[in-house]
């Protein structure tokens, strides 16, 4: 027989081949191999194995410093709790241990050049940065020094006004938006209260609120449960939007952006006009009340006489109620005279040091005793182009802020430096940044914010080792003192001593007491807080009776004119959101992958306003104001009230891999007039 | 899915489903091995010729399928069910027996300038055989056959030994790059090949004498007639001899005239090879 | 005599068949050696007369300590005891710079497979040999056979080719767990193994 | 050893109320649950959010429009689960034992039958690669695996908790776990409080009184699925909002 | 030069011509697998599919073809077991148009899913309850099935019939051809009627939810029956349309007029029964679920022109054109005939898969649309690039109309 292979042979083979390996293991278990090979695919992250421990610490990110449970492994945080008997944490606070990681993380400090709108950024040493800030905070040549505190009230800000105490005109300015140092109109009524004048609203059984966000948290907890329970606290809300505070509420009034202070002024007449007393404690504006009768003011606000009356008499049944006015999480404060208008209701029912009024609350001990201090000023009060040098403290979190309201009182040639974990919000604006640790990177003070009654100071203590690059913001003082020649008081070098000092401090002067924690010792007070006790103080109540001077008559005056503007534009933002300069990447659940919430840049508009103008949902739209121009995306919505634009400002979270997305303008810049406040602010639109 | 798998159970909808679908891939399984199983008998029987030849003759176009007896004439229209296998047929031997002696002309004659010589039986596929003295037989083209392929390119003769079928193939040739298989008119098996002098091309011993499945020469007249005709309609153009139908004497070699492109065609239809 | 291209036919069964049944196992899985050796036995022995509890423990939670950490061999290896290599190696490359030993685990599951010690030590009283077998005893510490495609060991398979069941107590496959809880009546469900 | 375990039915109630769309339940969800936070490109209707808060009105204008925020994870159906039926190769069960409807990615192959059977689109598919930013795979929680591209998964009421606690009270000799380890991730993280958990079976448990309550009602209850979520409302045009009669209001046409 | 593997007796174009009508499909199938490796690779994000629109373009084409190859099994049903021989002049044709549209829809399913390797677990880990397991296994049965019947017209190109085994085997084949016939047609009944149970068992979707019989939904056998109707009026057309691209006549015109008779009488019966069903589920059933049936046609574009289309142009027309013995005679009436019935089984698919997703379910969500992307259309048309260029091929060098030589003169295309 022949031996030669013919094509024949090999099929023959083949299909031999073929038969044979079907009655083998072989494809079968390569079939079985390769789909459980899909079921763990080499580049499917893997979650952390390791020792698992519990930690625990205090979460730094907004002032209410919630208390919170760190699951670890490998003594990294995977999950955060709000600890035991804790209020529950918000999306920010859950999320807080991704910040760390975050793609707009700084890990070096940078020199930002702008460029079409997006950041450059180029790594500087820190040295050099720090340099140029002590020669020119030396030579004053460009003007004034000026430090943009976003969190007031830490050892660390004490240290700021230590630093530039020396110096001709410097001063500390609190953000606008931030926390801020309580109801600073109180302080026309008495100039010289040691403390800050704060709301008591947990002791408050009814409560005329112009805009306080109560059921997200502004105000603390227990008022927010006692505003869920519905029960023992009557809640009038004068707010233009629904809010959550505000269907939670006994009455909502949706009054117009910009007329509470008519609304107050016009429940001010009605109380003037029912009880003789209250009438004597307001000669100086009796006039004013006259003209701005209830029904006047219910129709610059475009709501019905009678609400007004209801509010009126709600505050006189209740001896233990109070108007407060609200901070608005995207749109920061009333304009001082609003504030005035609503704040001066308190004072001619005589609530203002009594129980559920408005109190005083003690002030919180600073790390070193009668030191030299730069005054607080606020950023309104600085005039305008006059800050050569100004540094601007984002260290420990920051709130939306309009930055042209900060840019107009720069100095042409100033030099601004900020202090931040990230490239993102005001750090992209300042011409260099410090990069400093990260939530959870390096320990924090929380100090409470103005909207409780009782002084408040936790500690955030560290669960990650801070990244190489992040520079201690205390130490950073310290350099900047070094190199300025400046002598610096109290031994600190470094955040952790600060606090410790401050600590000791409030040990001493044994005001106030330690909530879930005993302290003998300053030590045993240190550790107990770094576990995540907190000390706090009980409100003083000795009533004041108060009177409202020409001056401010003058001023209240100003609100009879308000004038009814045909489109207005308010900002918004989520409350967790308001807290930092970026969100974890997770937030995209909420703003991208639902549509729960709206990102930053959509102006959502009544029907009717939309009709009016000429909008399609989902078109692109120009609005105009004094401050300038943004484009936005429309979104039409029955919940917003008619002329109204409702502009969702920053931050929005970076989808995966956009994290060389560093867009610097926010949609907030054309808010804001005449520098005081940007809660409402005139505007066009028109589709682009 | 089966027994000792997670997840599987006696339960009344695996039976029911899982039974169907094993009784479905089985009843598949089945009637494919079936069908190799006999493919494999018939294959080694040596019936794959036969079978061949049943497919082309199904491919076969109808006229080409005509009845012996329609052709002389007999029947009026009937297409042969018995793949050209008369001794398979049942009217046939009726045809025989009514036709009564015919007289087979003694000289040969030339049909449409193809030479029918009469000592011979013919082939639908253009073959004829010739009794020799001794029982076998010798086969060869017939004249039709051998103008139109002339001189061939190359032709493969079984080896002597090897056996023949009826409607098997005989021999293959190769010519204009087309390969006819010549039918084989007889069963038997190959003596010896014609050397180039001889008409014919095998000596076969045949299995048994009966070549009544042949056309006899007077029968051959009104075939070949046919078989001119349809060798005329099967070509586009006439031939440029135009011999054929005034009896002239045709060139040697048709495959010459015959337009390249329609040769293989041609073949096809008269060696009956779709 | 049989035809040629039977015989050839044959021949590729042939070939498959030995390359599928001999070859393709073995090539399948790859052996890793054991980053060190350790001998149970001497750690158990009178010698040193350690507990298996000493280090592979149940905590309060339910949750099990698994292989231990280098924390608990640090205390008695500070430095070399005996004169083997594989102490040496310990304390040198692993107690003195404090890293932990990278050991190869031999009932590693994959990902998305759960299994809590407690209820099957504690609930159902399993001991450690019914699914690890004689471990304890062992001398040193065998290479894991690592399946190449999915990077599984040997000892999750089991040694059956089919892989649609294994001997008591041999694999650590679905099918195993589960015949297991069909024998006890354990009322599963997919997320009762899985996560 | 055959303890019989008692059956328990998991189930919620879901205040709309007090709910205020703050989103801590979908972000505490995708905390827990390892779930990949957006490629650029994923929009609404491609995002793998297992809990979601959907946005509802009473379409009225202003100041008379109200909102309602109805938090929609899977409802955990009854005997007559939608989906598992469909599903070609049992990657969807129902624990006898807690009644948690499960979904096994490992066994999906992604065919989708599922999402085009579940009522309330409670169901995601993994269109992406999972990814996260460089880092942060680190703060993963180890009690749940990543599920891979290509396959569904959706809610099982953080059954990795309910695993955690089983294996405590394992370790302590017992088989009944202690209801206060046992809280999914959303109703742990809601902070009106307005998610109560629990198991429906035991008559005394809050949530199985609170679903008692005449407010009480469930998503397309009149489909015969029998879920095990109820939601609450005193408001009677949010509890039409569960009916299966597909009211005009909502004729916006959404372009894919 | 291809001359050899061409049956002699049949005119064929050149090869040149051949090959240019080859190239375009060919390009396109590029595009298509290019596309298709998209999917593959990069994960089904690279199509416009979403949550809600968990089926989209590549199911709904997969149902319409799958409906219009039942041409497939009917014809070889009505041949080998009604022994209705005169259709032995398309069955080849038929079969293997079934095996394009099944192994195209093969095809496309695999690329669908999400996880392709894992796709055998079904056979592994069976769910016996779903349809989609009983779709499985009769479609991946059947496309063997077709194979096999398949391979005999192949076997019987000029040049394989030579090769003595094949020969044997193919004649072996066509003996039992019956059996694969029978078992064909109890698949395609299974399966064909399972797609239909697809939707109607999805008690979540009150629009295609329907009670039934026993484990069957009443879908189960309308699409059993809409596939029996449009199969042979798809064979018809596609006969039709190969004709007119070979400009040969390839059937006798006898066949056309009995395709279309049968598929009149069934497509009457189809009508009837739709219309029954839908009337129950519109005033029942829908009801029983709590739904608005009136809803279901309030949204545009879907109104209720849509159901008019379906089931009176789309379905009672051809139905009436199918009946009339003169239309009949007309080839003008029998194609158009049959491209309506076509249209109408498509439709009826668009509407138990598009619509059934673009639907609401919540009062509060609102109506979706959903447009496939390029990658989507590209791998489908990918598909049909296959089906062209392996039905070209087949009609080249296989005997695909046994009465083609005897009607043939005049050359043509491809």
């Amino acid at each position: 027989m022949k031996t030669n292979v013919t094509r024949r042979d090999m099929l023959t083979l083949g299909g031999g081949v073929a038969v044979g390996s079907m009655l083998t293991p072989a494809p079968w278990l390569l079939l079985d191999d390769l789909a459980i090979w899909t079921q763990n695919w080499k580049w499917i992250p893997v979650p952390p194995k390791g020792v698992r421990t519990s930690q625990k610490t205090v979460c730094s990110l907004c002032p209410a410093g919630c208390a919170v449970e760190a699951g670890c492994v490998g003594g990294i945080p995977v999950a955060l709790r709000a600890a035991a008997d804790g209020a529950p944490l918000c999306s920010l606070g859950m999320t807080g241990h991704h910040l760390a990681w975050h793609p707009a993380r700084l890990t070096a400090p940078v020199r930002v050049a702008a460029s079409g709108g997006e950041a450059r950024l180029t790594a500087v040493p820190r040295e050099a940065i720090v340099r140029e800030v002590a020669d020119a905070m030396r030579s004053q040549g460009r003007g004034t020094i000026a430090v943009l505190d976003f969190r007031p009230g830490r050892g660390v800000s004490w240290a700021w006004r230590n630093l530039l105490a020396g110096f001709e005109g410097a001063a500390v300015i609190p953000a606008p938006g931030s926390p801020g140092s309580g109801l600073r109109a109180m302080r026309g009524f008495a100039p010289d209260t040691q403390g800050e004048w704060v709301p008591d609203l947990d002791h408050a059984t009814a409560i005329l609120s112009f805009g306080a966000p109560l059921a997200d948290g502004w105000g603390g907890a227990r008022t927010r449960a006692r505003l869920m329970d519905g029960t023992g606290l009557r809640l009038i809300q004068v707010e233009p939007a629904r809010s959550s505070t505000a269907a939670l509420a006994t009455r909502w009034i949706p009054a117009r952006p910009g007329s509470e202070g008519a609304v107050a002024l016009g429940v001010a007449s009605a109380l003037a006009s029912a009880d003789p007393q209250i009438a004597s404690r307001c000669e100086e504006i009796l006039p004013l009340l006259e003209r701005l009768t209830p029904e006047r003011a219910a129709e610059i606000a475009g709501i019905p006489a009678e609400s007004i009356f209801e509010a009126a008499q709600m505050l006189l049944d209740h001896p233990r109620s109070l108007a407060v006015p609200g901070e608005s999480f995207a749109g920061g404060r009333f304009d001082p005279t609003t504030e005035l208008a609503i704040l001066s209701l308190n004072v001619i029912l005589g609530r203002i040091g009594a129980e559920g009024g408005i109190v005083t609350r003690a002030p919180l001990a600073d790390p070193v005793d009668g030191a030299h201090l730069a005054p607080m000023r606020e950023l309104d009060e600085t005039p305008d182009a006059s800050i050569g040098v100004l540094i601007v403290d984002a260290s420990a979190g920051e709130e939306p802020l309009p930055w042209p309201s900060v840019a107009r009182k720069l100095a042409p040639r100033a030099l601004a430096v900020a202090l931040s974990p990230f490239a993102a919000g005001s750090s992209l604006h300042a011409g260099r940044v410090i990069s400093v640790p990260a939530y959870l990177e390096a320990i924090h003070e929380v100090p409470r914010a103005c909207d409780v009654a009782m002084a408040a100071l936790s500690i955030s203590r560290p669960l990650l080792a801070a990244r190489v690059g992040s520079a201690d913001p205390a130490s950073v003082v310290r350099e900047i003192a070094a190199s300025a020649g400046v002598e610096l008081e109290g031994d600190w070098s470094s955040t952790e001593e600060l606090i410790a000092l401050r600590t000791a401090q409030i040990h001493r002067s044994g005001v106030g007491r330690l909530e879930g924690g005993e302290a003998g010792s300053p030590d045993e007070l240190r550790d107990a807080m770094l576990e995540g006790a907190r000390w706090t103080t009980e409100p003083v109540y000795h009533q004041i009776r108060m009177s409202i001077s020409t001056e401010m008559a003058h001023r209240l005056a100003t609100i009879e004119g308000t004038r009814r503007e045909d489109l207005v534009v308010v900002p918004r933002t989520s409350p967790d959101a308001a807290w930092s300069a970026v969100l974890s990447p997770l937030f995209t659940k909420l703003h991208q992958e639902s549509g729960l919430r709206r990102e930053g840049g959509v102006a959502v508009v009544n029907p009717a306003t939309a009709r009016e103008k000429r909008l399609r949902p989902g078109q692109k739209a120009v609005i105009r104001t004094a401050q300038g121009r943004v484009v936005a995306r429309v979104e039409v919505d029955h919940a917003v009230m008619p002329d109204v634009i409702e502009l969702t400002v920053g931050p929005t979270p970076l989808a995966l891999g956009q994290s060389r997305n560093r867009v610097i303008s926010n949609s907030l810049d054309v808010c804001g007039s005449s520098g005081t406040g940007w809660r409402c602010t005139p505007a066009a639109i028109e589709e682009a | 899915m089966i027994p000792g798998v997670y997840e599987f159970s006696w339960s009344a909808g695996h039976i029911i489903f899982l039974g169907i679908f094993y009784g479905v891939i089985t009843l598949v399984l089945a009637t494919i091995v079936v069908a190799s199983f006999r493919s494999l008998k018939s294959g080694r029987a040596g019936r794959a010729e036969a079978m061949l030849w049943h497919l082309d003759f199904e491919d076969l176009s109808p006229e080409a399928r005509r009845c012996r007896h329609e052709l002389s004439g007999e029947t009026r229209s009937r297409e042969c069910p018995n793949g050209f296998d008369c001794r398979r047929c049942a009217v046939h031997p009726q045809f025989l027996a009514a036709r009564g002696e015919s007289a087979d002309p003694m000289e040969e004659q030339r049909i449409g300038g193809f030479l029918l010589p009469a000592d011979r039986s013919y082939h639908r596929g253009h073959t004829w055989v010739r009794r020799g003295d001794d029982g076998e037989v010798t086969i060869g083209l017939d004249d039709l056959g051998s103008h139109l392929i002339g001189k061939p390119d190359q032709i493969d003769l079984p080896a002597p030994g090897s056996r023949l079928a009826v409607n098997g193939t005989a021999w293959e040739l190769l010519k204009n790059g087309s390969s006819i298989r010549v039918l084989s008119p007889v069963d038997g098996i190959v003596l010896r090949h014609g050397s180039p002098g001889d008409d014919w091309m095998l000596e076969v011993a045949p299995a048994d004498d009966d070549l009544s499945h042949l056309l006899s020469p007077s029968e051959a007249r009104s075939w070949m007639l046919r078989e001119v005709e349809r060798l005329h309609l099967s070509l586009s153009t006439g031939f440029a001899g135009g011999a054929l139908a005034d009896g002239g004497v045709p060139v040697d070699d048709l495959s010459t005239e015959i337009p390249p492109g329609e040769f293989d065609q041609v073949c096809g239809l008269m060696f009956l090879q779709p | 005599m049989i035809p040629r291209n039977y015989l050839v036919f044959a021949l590729g069964m042939a070939a498959a068949l030995a390359g599928g049944w001999l070859a393709f196992p073995r090539a399948l899985y790859r052996t890793v050696e054991q980053p060190l050796q350790f001998s149970h036995a001497v750690h158990v022995g009178e010698s040193v007369g350690m507990a298996c509890q000493d280090c592979h423990s149940l905590a309060e939670d339910g949750r099990f300590s698994g292989l231990p950490k280098i924390d608990l061999c640090a205390p008695c290896h500070t430095d070399p005891m005996g004169d083997s290599e594989n102490e040496k190696k310990l304390v040198e490359s692993y107690v003195i710079p404090n890293v932990e030993i990278p050991w190869l685990v031999y009932a590693r599951q994959p990902e998305n497979a759960y299994f809590a010690h407690a209820p099957h030590l504690v609930l159902a009283e399993l001991t450690c040999e019914q699914c690890h077998g004689p471990h304890g005893e062992t001398d040193t510490l065998r290479p894991l056979e690592q399946n190449r495609i999915t990077g599984y060991s040997r000892d999750i398979w089991g040694r059956s080719l089919t892989r649609v069941r294994n001997a008591e107590g041999e694999g650590m496959k679905m099918s195993d767990c589960s015949s297991c809880h069909r024998d006890r009546r354990v009322r599963e469900s997919c997320l009762t193994c899985h996560k | 050893m055959v303890g019989e375990e008692r059956v328990a039915r998991y189930g919620m109630v879901i205040d709309l109320d007090r709910c205020n769309g703050c989103g801590a339940c979908m972000t505490a969800c995708a905390v827990e649950n390892n779930i990949p936070p957006a490629q650029p490109r994923v929009n609404e209707r491609t995002g793998l959010t297992s809990m979601r808060v959907h946005r509802a009105s009473n379409h009225r204008g202003f100041p008379d429009h109200e909102e309602v925020f109805i938090p929609i994870s899977c409802q955990h159906c009854g005997e007559h689960t939608p989906c598992m039926s469909v599903c070609p190769q049992n990657a969807v069960d129902v624990n006898p034992l807690t009644g948690v409807v499960s979904q096994i990615p490992a066994r999906c192959l992604g065919c989708r039958y599922c999402m085009a059977a579940c009522p309330v689109h409670a169901r995601y598919f993994n269109w992406f690669d999972p990814e996260w930013p460089e880092g942060m795979e680190r703060t993963l929680n180890p009690d749940v695996s990543v599920r891979m591209r290509g396959v569904v998964e959706k809610c099982n009421f953080c059954h990795s908790r309910y695993q955690a606690a089983k294996a405590k009270a394992a370790a302590a000799g017992s088989r009944e776990i202690d209801p206060a380890d046992y809280v999914p991730a959303c109703v742990e993280a809601c902070p009106s409080g307005a998610i109560v958990f629990g198991d429906l079976s035991d008559p005394e448990s809050d949530v199985a009184l609170a679903a008692k309550s005449s407010d009480a009602f469930r998503l397309l209850e009149s489909l015969g699925t029998d879920p095990k979520v109820y939601y609450l409302s005193e408001r009677e045009w949010v509890r039409r909002l569960g009916g299966a009669d597909v009211t005009r209001d909502s004729l916006e046409v959404h372009r894919g | 030069m291809d001359k050899t593997l061409i049956l002699r007796g049949v005119r064929r174009c050149s090869t040149g011509r051949f090959l240019a009508w080859l190239t375009p499909w060919t390009l396109l199938l590029a595009v298509g697998l290019f596309a298709l490796g998209l999917c593959l690779v990069r994960g089904l994000n690279q199509t416009n599919m979403d949550n809600r629109f968990a089926f989209g373009l590549w199911i709904f084409l997969d149902l319409a073809i799958i409906a219009l190859g039942a041409g497939a099994f009917f014809t070889g049903f009505l041949l080998y077991i009604l022994r209705k021989d005169d259709l032995r002049a398309v069955i080849n044709s038929a079969v293997v148009i079934g095996f394009i549209c099944y192994s195209g829809a093969v095809l496309v399913l695999m690329v669908d899913v999400g996880q392709p390797l894992r796709a055998w677990f079904t056979f592994w880990h069976p769910n016996t309850h779903s349809m989609l397991t009983e779709v499985t296994f009769c479609i991946t049965v059947y496309l063997t099935v077709l194979a096999i019947e398949y391979a005999p017209i192949l076997l019987r190109n000029r040049q394989l019939r030579k090769v003595p085994s094949f020969l044997v085997f193919e004649g072996e084949l066509h003996k039992v051809m019956p059996v694969f016939a029978a078992v064909g047609a109890f698949l395609s009944f299974f399966h064909q009627g399972s797609l239909g149970g697809l939707y109607g068992v999805l008690q979540g979707r009150p629009f295609a939810f329907r009670e039934g019989f026993a484990i069957w939904p009443t879908t189960f056998f309308l699409f059993i029956l809409s596939a029996l109707a449009t199969g042979p009026a798809f064979v018809l057309v596609s006969t039709w349309i190969v004709s007119k691209v070979s400009r040969k006549q390839l059937v006798k015109p006898h066949v056309f007029s009995l395709l279309a008779k049968i598929s009149g009488w069934l497509l009457i019966v189809y009508v009837g029964l739709k219309s029954v069903d839908t009337l129950v589920w519109l005033n029942r059933t829908a009801p029983q679920s709590g739904a608005n049936p009136v809803q279901f046609y309030a949204w545009q574009p879907f109104a209720t022109w849509l159901l008019f289309v379906e089931i009176v142009l789309l379905g009672l027309l051809p139905a009436l054109i199918f009946l009339s013995a003169k239309r009949r005679q007309s080839m003008k009436w029998l194609i158009t005939g049959s491209l309506l019935a076509c249209g109408g089984v498509v439709v009826n698919r668009f509407v138990m898969t598009i619509q059934t997703l673009s639907l609401p379910t919540l009062a509060f969500e609102p109506f979706m649309l959903y447009w496939p992307s390029w990658q989507e259309v590209a791998t489908f048309l990918a598909v049909v690039a296959y089906g062209v260029i392996l039905y070209s091929l087949s009609f080249r060098y296989l005997t695909l109309f046994p009465q083609e030589r005897e009607l043939q003169r005049g050359g043509g295309a491809s």
